[in-house]
């Protein structure tokens, strides 16, 4: 079990009601992270259409999580 | 140089400061917020910035326009917080020595900027309702359930 | 709309004219007076437009423009006289729906109004020669009697 | 023998030293005015890198012309 902060931004931090949170997870991408809190942040859309960041560093979902590691969910962004 | 503000973007100022005596060119885009988006009346717009990120991000953006188009110069500046109608949402201002180059980065740092930066959009609707532009099925789905085959995009 | 103005290009307010609710991307091109053309220090420039035809000719191109691109909104002015270094020679601004549209509009009209409209600038060389631009071996020719195979264009 | 009021612009009316004359010549379209009035305006370029108006309208160098007519010649635009 690793413990991970999550960050949930937008509509995913909307849906979780805090912008986030300390679990502990079986989870050894950044993917996994994603899919196991999908009862948190709420999102229909596949990771493909979102972001990851690990530590402030945009990652690639394929990209491995360390116990300690922040991870940051981005919904589809929307900039301009 | 990239920047987030959370107020009223200075284009005035923006202009002024990218005056160059070897720049023959200059384009500028800026993203005004409509009243309007897919068929629905907006009533303001709040954009949701993640600054740390936005900044790296865009500096990145910002490298590789100068990587395609060297000696241009670029700014851009991006709103966060709450805008109305009219407000200048996102500004790309870029000098050159000739309009191909102006033209052509401006074109690059804008549409990598609305795609690649952790800014999300959110529309308030003229009826009360509101939503997160590019997650309406996330919206719904998440919200009120609706089919989303129903839905734009 | 197209004029041309005796006097420096009011920016910033032309800008505020084509403030629109419904517009959400707005270019603007402006074109500067660099210190430098084809390898010679440039001081100052002139240009000499014949009005009547910039302004019918400058009117074609912007119908043409919005019958390409519908629904923008396009402005041009271009300078007539004595320019300095840094000056703003021409000024073209599209609002539009989206940013597609403006760009593609901008970069039309300012492309054929730099080909098609009756005007001629005229370089003045900090080493006290001028010359017309786009005429350099016209003015070679007719006053200096060099080989015009030397000349660059 | 026609009567042509020809204008000169930029690089072509210095040549001429003139803004515009009144010429009587043998001309039938706007390119003939162009190349009896060489010894005037200058060119050195072909008139196909030049443009013309006849009376204020743009026009083709096969543009006819008439007695009283005013045709302007322009050297190559540069504008922007």
């Amino acid at each position: 079990m690793k413990t991970i902060t999550v960050r949930y931004f937008a509509i995913f931090r909307e849906h979780a009601g805090v912008s986030q949170e300390s679990v502990e997870l079986e989870a050894s991408t950044a993917l996994d992270v994603f899919e196991q809190t999908k009862g948190r942040h709420g999102s229909p859309e596949p990771a493909a259409h979102c972001k990851v960041a690990i530590n402030d560093v945009m990652a690639a979902w394929s990209s491995p999580v360390s116990d300690g590691d922040t991870v940051l969910l981005f919904p589809p962004v929307a900039g301009g | 140089m990239i920047s987030i503000s959370n107020t009223a973007i200075p284009v005035d100022e923006l202009r002024k400061q990218m005056a160059a005596p070897a720049a023959g060119g200059f384009c500028v885009f800026e993203g005004w917020v409509r009243n309007e988006n897919e068929g629905r009346e907006v009533q303001r717009l709040e954009y949701e910035v993640y600054e740390p990120l936005a900044l790296t991000e865009g500096e990145k953006v910002l490298a590789e326009a100068q990587m395609k188009f060297p000696h241009i110069d670029a700014i851009c500046v991006h709103r966060s917080g709450l805008l109305e109608i009219g407000d200048c949402a996102v500004w790309v201002g870029v000098s050159a020595a000739h309009r191909d180059e102006a033209f052509k980065a401006c074109r690059y740092v804008i549409d990598e900027i609305k795609t690649r930066l952790p800014i999300w959009k959110k529309e308030h609707y003229v009826d009360g309702d509101s939503g997160w532009v590019n997650c309406e099925r996330c919206a719904n789905v998440a919200h009120r359930h609706t089919d989303p085959d129903t839905e734009g995009s």
